[in-house]
């Protein structure tokens, strides 16, 4: 045998084995690798191994115009998509000055809300399934589903939205849209016992996730790990708090914190997560109604325009942790430089590596998905 | 929930409750999607002008843009046959080109199901019309440009110009050019489609200077505009401007003032540095036909290039007659073709009808000078002040030049022909308008009526209403033309300016008679008009009598158009040259039936400049070709 | 620290290391750019951690200035406690593109210079693992140079679809066809730079429309 | 009695019956197969596969054109799994049909059940796949887990009922209605048995070895076409034979095939739709459950048989 | 070490003629994919497989390793490194089996048509059954998709496996070009193809002479438990 996945076993006395995990594997979150050395069942060393999804994003947007690059970016995290184009579009507004308006900012917090929602239910049916646990992920896929429905209705599209342009958004939200949300948001909410019951208060899971993976505050700090994995290990840091964008300084809501920092704080500290989003949703809903005016602020033709010299890095709260771009501008008409700082490169790759080393074989895949990598988000 | 629960092992049975609830799944069949959903392309065929302005928008290169013969093609409209075909595999489906497009005619439909076999690979490329992807319409239209969505921006920048009571008693310019910042932003609207280029008479590379200037490389701007026109100071001020016809922005909305546009890089930049920039610019096409292509900016001072020009120099010299915007365009093209050029000019002054037809507060002279200066320049020599028939024949210019060229404009009035246009206070409009350019006055009476609803009626209304309020105080002019309001034939911006300076325009008059009262004119008797043309659009003015009106007038000037001073002709050649209505009949490359006589400008075309240059242009070329073929 | 005290270090800063340069931003509160010379960016950072709670090492850039024969790095730090970032700019010579790693001050580092190892061909010294992470099977130059042409990659090394469908056959029967095929619009490196104009990253049409245009219909075309 | 059954039946009957057994079995067998699927789909709020989707599947698996083969010892290995469990199917009793379940007896019943396993691992270490290592490692280590209370419910019920005869079992047990039913007689052995019945069938929480998760579906990795095929009619038999096995035990089995199919299909669903509101437990956790709960369960019934 | 075992179809033989309608009836009603995502798209698999749009409707299941899986569903945009990857599981899939590219980017580049990174079109490198457009298809049109295939498979049209043993010089030749001619798979698809009887004018070629040439010969696997 030769090949890459396959590679021939020189079979030691010992029982050391070496695996791949993936790219071609279930138990991997997309497609990325990890090839871990395993002794019986535990793991004495560990790699992670990325670029099966890369496409080179970076260069791409150097390639195209300012625009374009729009309906570019939401596919470097397909599983939450949304604060990619929000990001970017709050970079270049950032540095070309443009004022968003209210109303805009307002739907924009909802749509990285609703965004937050889908790719947390996706993630619980991830996590329950590399436990061997399918039914929560039928379950969250199909009430994930009904998100992607709002998001085709208002956006046009189910998972792309490539509905933010700097400046703005793209389109008013249609009739009645926002009795449609509370009542999705007011079906998740019904569904959270029955998830509860099924999922979070599951002893078998507890135990299986308990223990597993465990970040300290220390470590994390050290590993600039981010999110609710940070929050996991008992830092209330969120960027939507602490470096507000938008308008979440006008919003309520709690930072989720744990202690524990293993997989079951990280899976709990999302599950409050989501409750939080459902909170601010509601609060959307209430307060969109009465904020008028414009949509977008006005940009040049797209095919024209040249964002002045400069530079920014803007950072957003995304499912996985801080997400940034940061934007060089030369005064042409395509950005000089982009840089995507998806959450996920720090907690897949290094982190990753550390937190299976020592552990079992069973427990890799549930770390992976506990830590919620986005493997297109490392690869970009 | 705390993390300290231990969970239950009872708990999760509850699930099993599902086992006595629905399911939740959907039909195997798709389901509709939402309305504003982004599915495959719906195009208006009729709608879409084939701009490419999606093509352009497009980060996927997913669109080709497709000739299809059977649509109509008409560039001075700015519509193209061209159509876009989305190829589906690089699609994105995000929808830019519908918020681009210039004309909303690209739409998604709700349609997002295609599947395909290999074999059938070429499903992927598509035509999009009005049905959906496979053909029908029960799908309906998803994702159309809304307000919000709509990238381009429709509103031109404002024009500055002075206000009336500031223009309305001289012949200052009465429109400000761009600032830089309007400039950039009108420029910036540009999508580059290119109609501007196919509408104008001498393919002006439009989208070129307009990404020059908001490049900020006004230099480059200049470049572009002289490799097709001479005459840019004066096409930026006065130029018909087709090519804003047929902008694709003015669909919807406004379309880009790129006449404006051109003005702004004509005037940004320093008069002698223009003229270095043209001349390098001819030097440069000169060598180009010689030496072929050059590809490094020339310097025109050194001395190889001397060499190298007389080499280029064909040593043969060319005739024309008239320097006008035709004539001069013909002799510019000629010398960078390596000709002599001479042109033999009545008047004391070059320029012709923009010269003597226009009055300066639109044109100011001094730009024409500097196009003339830079023409002039570039080794074209102007005879003044000769008359051809009286002071040397076109036989002698025959047999002293190697081709003649007849630009001579249209240089004299029609006439009504109403009972009482032979009266003397009864002036044609372009008579007047030459005596004014030539003496700087003009005498008025207190009572002025013009007839004509076209661009010369204004002028000459606004000269007089100027010269009026110079004189009385008090403007007292009349337009009566036989158009109604909307179909006017004058630009609505000289509508505009002329009522604000006090002219009084009537529309829908049809003039009858010039009252005349003991030999002077008294006024003017007109009948309403119901309509010009008859069924067949023939002109057959039909008037309703009972809606007679007098406008008092102590000077009635006729402005309804113009014809050519062909009395220089001698009559043999008259006799020779084959005439269609009036006019001088030409072939398409502006020659006559006289194989050493090309006719150019007004005199062939009716009036208009930028026709006349792009004339100049054609007929150069023609003679060039003529006298290859000739040297063998 | 509190913020006060914050922005009084920071403004002093540039009395203790030589060469520091501090730019707030002006449009977000936030924000602190910072430029140095690249031989005290370590000294910089070990103040900026040690002294004011920058522990967080957000990302490092890495920017290509290649006229300017540079790369700038960029490293951006936060700080738990202030809520404030700094933006540290530095720029390397991309000739031979050597720096030092900082993975022993912030081991997210190691991420970010693997990265930008492979990517820009930027080596640092010092880093503990330096090898190819996401492009293990590419032998190129490091493609995010801006020397490395991607569209001329394309071309070299794959075909495009050669599409002919029966619309289209039709359409050439009546004289029609694709006239501007797609790929034209875009590859615009072909783009005649003449008279000094660079037209190497101006897109804005990708190509001489009138010149191409005049492909289509020669007969509008003016005399020139 | 034992020879008076023997001499009633000619050896074409038993010839016959030794066929029928093992068809009915794979029929029944795939029917649960898709009663399992569907209790899924229902769990999962879904519809779930066609009626005959386990059929086309082995259909389907046996027709592919490649199959690849690791070795003799493979396929040996694969025709272990499914003929350890043919041969079971010989040795439980329906109704009508004894086959030679009265020459077996339990004890030789539960040899054979462990069979397959040790056929699959035969073949799967042939395919020299680290991840189908792991997970028969892992099997074994969930078989012997899950034997021993299994041998010690065995035990029990023999003792109970005196005698190793599957038959005899029965026949005790249809005596006087539910009353006599192993179940009633002996509940913690009967629990021990729905404990050790989920194990045996690597249901959640005890699916470590199956596990696609981590090890790729473990033991089937390598396995394609046929040999998969093979898996999945081992899997048929596997649920008709612990289920049929169940009901002899403990709930009396079937004096008609109805009874019979109506409480087999009553059994089988218990671990089926505990398997999918539960995740997996770890190798360790399985083993220490199994060693703990089943066993003291079962000891403490052999106790209350004693 | 390894064996490849074929029934060969006898024409003619009313039997196996009918078995193989069964055959066929049962192959196109149970379809196991490959539990790979390769691209974006593969974002919209989970609903496809959970209980909104519930794939196993139509027979269609997940499967993890290539061994077991019928369908090799390319997810959108495969990058070089995971060509390679897709390259092996494609090869040791059991015939027949079935390549369904969905999105865009399995055609003509995608998005992605400007990265160096990207394979452009699928079928250069492997034959493609069905095409699914989209960025990305959205379930329902999975759904569609799958239908078709199974009503392909049904009327015995979808056959392209063997058009990789027919034509494996052309697709080896445009993997070489992109890995580079030291390429070769564990997969012995000469052999496979002389075993199938599917030796077509294109098997052989200067680029499997290339990969002869350049071949390590196959190490048998050892057994180990």
């Amino acid at each position: 045998m030769r090949a890459e996945n396959y590679q021939q076993q020189s079979h030691p006395p010992s029982n050391q084995f070496e695996l791949n995990f993936g790219p071609n594997h279930p138990g991997i979150e997309g497609n990325y690798a990890l090839q871990v050395e395993v002794e019986g069942d535990v793991i004495v060393k560990a790699r992670a191994d990325g670029g099966y999804l890369h496409r080179g994003f970076e260069k791409l947007m150097e390639q195209r115009l300012w625009i374009q690059n729009i309906s570019l970016v939401p596919r470097i995290c397909v599983p939450d998509p949304s604060p990619m184009e929000v990001c970017y579009s709050m970079a270049i507004e950032e540095i070309s000055g443009i004022e968003v308006p209210e109303r805009a900012q307002w739907i924009r917090v909802l749509q990285l809300e609703l965004s937050r929602i889908a790719a947390h239910l996706f993630t619980f049916g991830g996590h329950a399934a590399t436990t061997g646990m399918y039914t929560p992920m039928y379950w969250g896929v199909a009430d994930r589903d009904l998100i992607l429905d709002l998001f085709e209705e208002f956006t046009g599209g189910r998972i792309y939205s490539i509905y933010n342009l700097p400046g703005g958004v793209r389109r008013e939200l249609p009739d009645g849209f926002l009795d449609k949300v509370s009542e999705v948001i007011d079906y998740i909410e019904s569904r959270l016992p029955e998830y509860d019951n099924l999922f979070f208060r599951n002893a078998v899971f507890i135990k299986r996730a308990k223990g597993v993976g465990v970040l300290t505050q220390e470590k994390s700090l050290e590993m600039g790990v981010t999110g609710p994995n940070l929050r996991a290990t008992g830092l209330a840091f969120d960027l939507r708090r602490d470096d507000p964008y938008l308008v979440y300084d006008k919003l309520d809501f709690e930072v989720v914190v744990e202690e524990a920092g293993d997989a079951w704080a990280r899976t709990l500290v999302r599950r409050q997560e989501l409750l939080q989003s459902i909170r601010i949703v509601r609060q959307v809903v209430a307060a969109l109604p009465d904020i008028g005016g414009e949509l977008r602020a006005p940009i040049p033709n797209p095919l024209a325009w040249r964002v002045p010299a400069g530079e920014s890095y803007a950072r957003v709260e995304s499912s996985k942790g801080e997400l940034a771009y940061f934007v060089v501008s030369n005064g042409g008409e395509k950005p000089w430089r982009v840089h995507v700082r998806g959450p996920s490169a720090m907690h897949a790759v290094q982190v990753l590596e550390e937190l299976v080393t020592g552990g079992r074989v069973e427990d890799v895949a549930q770390t992976m998905f506990s830590l919620d990598a986005c493997p297109p988000e490392v690869d970009r | 929930m705390k993390y300290s629960d231990d969970g239950s092992l009872l708990r999760p049975l509850r699930a099993l409750s599902f086992l006595g609830r629905a399911a939740v799944t959907e039909s195997l069949d798709p389901r509709p999607a939402a309305d504003g959903y982004r599915g495959f392309h719906l195009n208006q065929h009729q709608e879409c002008i084939g701009c490419s302005s999606c093509q352009k928008i497009c980060d996927n290169a997913a669109i080709s843009m497709v000739k299809v013969p059977s649509l109509p093609n008409d560039p001075e409209k700015g519509i193209r046959n061209l159509r876009p075909a989305i190829d589906y595999g690089r699609c994105c489906w995000c929808a830019l080109c519908v918020d681009i497009c210039p004309t909303s005619s690209l739409s998604l439909s709700k349609e997002y199901v295609h599947t395909c076999t290999q074999e059938d690979i070429d499903s992927y490329f598509m035509l999009p019309n009005e049905d959906s992807m496979h053909g029908g319409s029960e799908y309906g239209g998803g994702w159309e440009k809304s307000e919000t969505s709509d990238l381009l921006n429709l509103d031109r920048q404002p024009m500055g110009e002075l206000e009336p009571e500031y223009r309305q008693d001289n012949f200052k310019e009465i429109v400000n050019g761009f600032t830089p910042q309007q400039a950039l932003d009108e420029a910036s609207r540009c999508v580059q489609c290119g109609a501007c280029h196919d509408a104008c008479p001498t393919g002006m590379n439009a989208p070129e200077y307009i990404r020059s200037i908001y490049a900020g490389d006004l230099e480059q701007a200049v470049r572009w505009i002289y490799q097709s026109n001479p005459f840019s100071h004066v096409c930026g001020r006065v130029c018909t401007h087709r090519c804003e016809d047929a902008c694709s922005i003015g669909v919807r909305g406004t379309p880009l003032a790129i006449r404006w546009l051109k003005r702004y890089a004509m005037d940004g930049v320093a008069p002698e540095r223009i003229k270095e920039l043209a001349l390098e610019q001819a030097v440069v096409n000169l060598l180009e036909r010689e030496f072929g292509e050059c590809s490094a900016p020339v310097e025109i001072v050194s001395a190889d290039i001397d060499d190298a020009i007389a080499v280029a120099k064909t040593g043969e010299t060319i005739a024309i007659i008239g320097a006008g915007p035709a004539g001069l365009t013909a002799a510019w093209d000629l010398e960078r073709l390596g000709y002599h050029t001479v042109v033999y000019e009545s008047r004391p002054a070059a320029g012709g009808m923009t010269r003597y037809g226009i009055p300066s507060y639109r044109l100011p002279y001094e730009m024409l000078d500097r196009d003339v200066e830079i023409i002039t320049s570039s080794g074209v020599e102007i005879r003044y002040g000769v008359e051809i028939g009286k002071d040397i024949t076109l036989e002698q210019l025959r047999d002293q030049y190697s081709a003649v060229i007849l630009a001579i404009g249209l240089h004299l009035g029609r006439s009504t022909r109403i009972p009482g246009a032979e009266h003397k206070s009864v002036r044609k409009a372009v008579e007047l308008l030459r005596l004014y350019s030539e003496n700087g006055e003009l005498t008025v009476p207190r009572q002025v009526v013009v007839i004509g609803g076209g661009n010369v009626a204004m002028d000459i209304a606004r000269t007089v209403a100027r010269v009026q309020r110079q004189q009385y105080g008090a403007v007292d002019t009349t337009v009566t033309a036989l158009e109604s309001q909307q179909n006017f034939l004058a630009d609505p911006e000289e509508i505009k300016e002329s009522l604000e300076e006090g002219v009084v325009i009537k529309p829908a008059r049809g003039p009858q008679e010039c009252v005349i009262k003991d030999g002077e004119l008294e006024s003017l008797r007109s009948w309403g008009v119901d309509s010009i043309f008859d069924e067949d659009g023939r002109f057959a003015p039909h008037y309703n009598r009972s809606d007679e009106q007098h406008y008092p007038a102590q000077m009635i000037i006729e402005a309804i158009g113009q014809m050519s001073d062909n009395q220089l002709l001698s009559e043999d050649i008259t006799e020779e040259l084959e005439w269609e209505r009036g006019r001088l009949k030409i072939d398409s490359n502006g020659r006559t039936a006289l194989d050493w006589l090309w006719a150019a400008g007004d005199c062939v075309n009716g009036p208009d400049v930028v026709h006349a240059v792009a004339d100049g242009h054609r007929v150069a070329a023609s003679i060039n070709d003529q006298l290859i073929k000739l040297r063998g | 620290m509190n913020l006060s005290q914050f922005e009084a270090w920071l403004a002093d800063i540039d009395h203790r290391i030589a060469g520091v340069e501090v730019t707030a931003s002006n449009l977000n509160k936030r924000r602190n750019r910072v430029d140095l010379p690249a031989d005290k960016l370590v000294l910089f950072l070990e103040a900026v951690k040690g002294e004011a709670s920058f522990v967080h090492l957000s990302a490092i850039s890495c920017v290509d200035w290649i006229d300017d024969g540079e790369f700038e790095l960029v490293y951006h730090l936060w700080s738990y406690e202030l809520n404030q970032l700094i933006s540290a700019h530095i720029r390397v010579s991309r000739d031979p593109g050597e720096y030092q790693s900082i993975y022993d001050l912030y081991r997210p580092a190691g991420f970010f210079e693997r990265d930008i190892h492979e990517m820009y061909g930027l080596y640092f010294h010092g880093a503990p693992d330096m090898e190819k992470f996401i492009l293990t099977e590419w032998n190129g130059i490091p493609p995010m140079r801006k020397e490395f042409d991607s569209e001329e990659f394309v071309e070299q090394n794959f075909s495009w679809q050669e599409y002919n469908p029966e619309w289209l056959k039709e359409l050439v029967a009546e004289g029609g066809g694709v006239v501007i095929p797609c790929e034209e619009q875009r590859f615009s490196r072909s783009v005649a730079t003449d008279h000094g104009i660079d037209q190497q990253h101006s897109n804005w049409s990708g190509c001489d429309v009138s010149s191409k245009l005049c492909r289509i219909d020669s007969k509008y075309r003016g005399g020139d | 009695m034992d020879t008076q059954i023997f001499t009633e039946i000619s050896l074409s009957e038993i010839l016959v019956e030794l066929l029928l057994m093992p068809v009915i079995a794979f029929l029944v067998g795939l029917v649960m197969v898709l009663w399992m699927r569907k209790i899924g789909a229902r769990v999962q709020r879904r519809i779930g596969p066609p009626l005959f989707q386990p059929l086309y599947d082995v259909v389907k698996l046996f027709g592919k054109k490649t199959q690849v083969s690791h070795g003799v010892v493979h396929d040996i290995g694969i025709v272990m799994a499914m003929g350890g469990y043919i041969a079971a199917e010989t040795l439980l009793p329906v109704p009508g049909m004894n086959g030679i379940a009265v020459y077996g007896g339990i004890i030789t019943l539960t040899y054979l059940m462990m069979i397959p396993s040790l056929g699959l691992a035969l073949g799967v270490g042939q395919c020299a796949n680290p991840n189908g290592s792991i997970g028969i490692s892992r099997a074994l280590t969930a078989m012997l887990a899950y034997d021993i209370p299994f041998v010690i419910i065995v035990f029990g019920v023999a003792f109970h009922h005196e005698t190793t005869n599957l038959v005899e079992i029965i026949t005790q047990q249809q005596q006087a209605g539910i009353a006599s039913w192993g179940a009633v007689q002996n509940p913690l052995l009967a629990l021990a048995g729905l404990a050790t019945l989920q194990g045996m069938l690597g249901k959640q929480p005890f699916e470590i070895y199956i596990a696609p998760a981590e090890i790729a579906t473990g033991p089937m990795v390598e396995m394609s076409g046929k040999y998969l095929g093979g898996l999945f009619v081992m899997q048929a038999f596997q649920l008709y034979t612990a289920a049929v096995l169940y009901v002899s035990l403990f709930l009396g089995g079937g004096e008609s095939w109805f009874e019979l199919l109506a409480k087999s299909f009553v059994v089988v669903s218990i671990p089926m739709m505990i398997a999918f509101v539960f995740p997996r437990y770890r190798t360790e956790d399985l083993v220490r459950l199994f060693w703990k709960w089943p066993v003291m369960i079962g000891l403490l019934g052999v106790a209350f048989v004693g | 070490m390894k064996e490849i075992k074929v029934e060969n179809r006898r024409e003619g033989n009313i039997l196996s003629r009918v078995f193989d309608e069964l055959n066929e009836f049962c192959r196109a009603r149970s379809l196991f994919i490959l539990h790979y995502c390769t691209g974006c798209g593969a974002i919209e698999l989970p609903p496809v497989m959970t209980s909104r749009f519930d794939m196993e409707r139509l027979g269609v299941q997940p499967m993890v390793t290539p061994r077991q899986a019928d369908i090799l569903l390319i997810t959108g945009y495969v990058s070089i490194k995971t060509l390679k990857r897709v390259m092996l599981t494609y090869e040791q899939m059991g015939s027949p089996k079935y390549v369904i590219g969905i999105c865009s980017c399995t055609v003509n580049g995608g998005m992605y048509w400007q990265s160096y990174a990207t394979a452009k079109k699928l079928d250069e490198y492997m034959p493609v059954d069905l095409y699914i457009a989209g960025c990305m298809p959205r379930p329902e049109a999975i759904i569609s998709g799958l239908r078709s295939l199974i009503r392909n498979i049904e009327l015995g049209e979808s056959n392209n496996w063997k058009k990789y043993y027919e034509n494996y010089d052309y697709y080896l030749g445009n993997q070489q070009k992109l890995f580079g001619d030291e390429w070769q798979t564990p997969v012995d698809v000469i052999g496979e193809a002389e075993h199938y009887g599917l030796v077509g004018e294109g098997t052989y070629g200067e680029h499997t002479e290339i990969l002869q040439r350049v071949q390590q010969p196959l190490k048998p696997l050892e057994m180990r438990l």
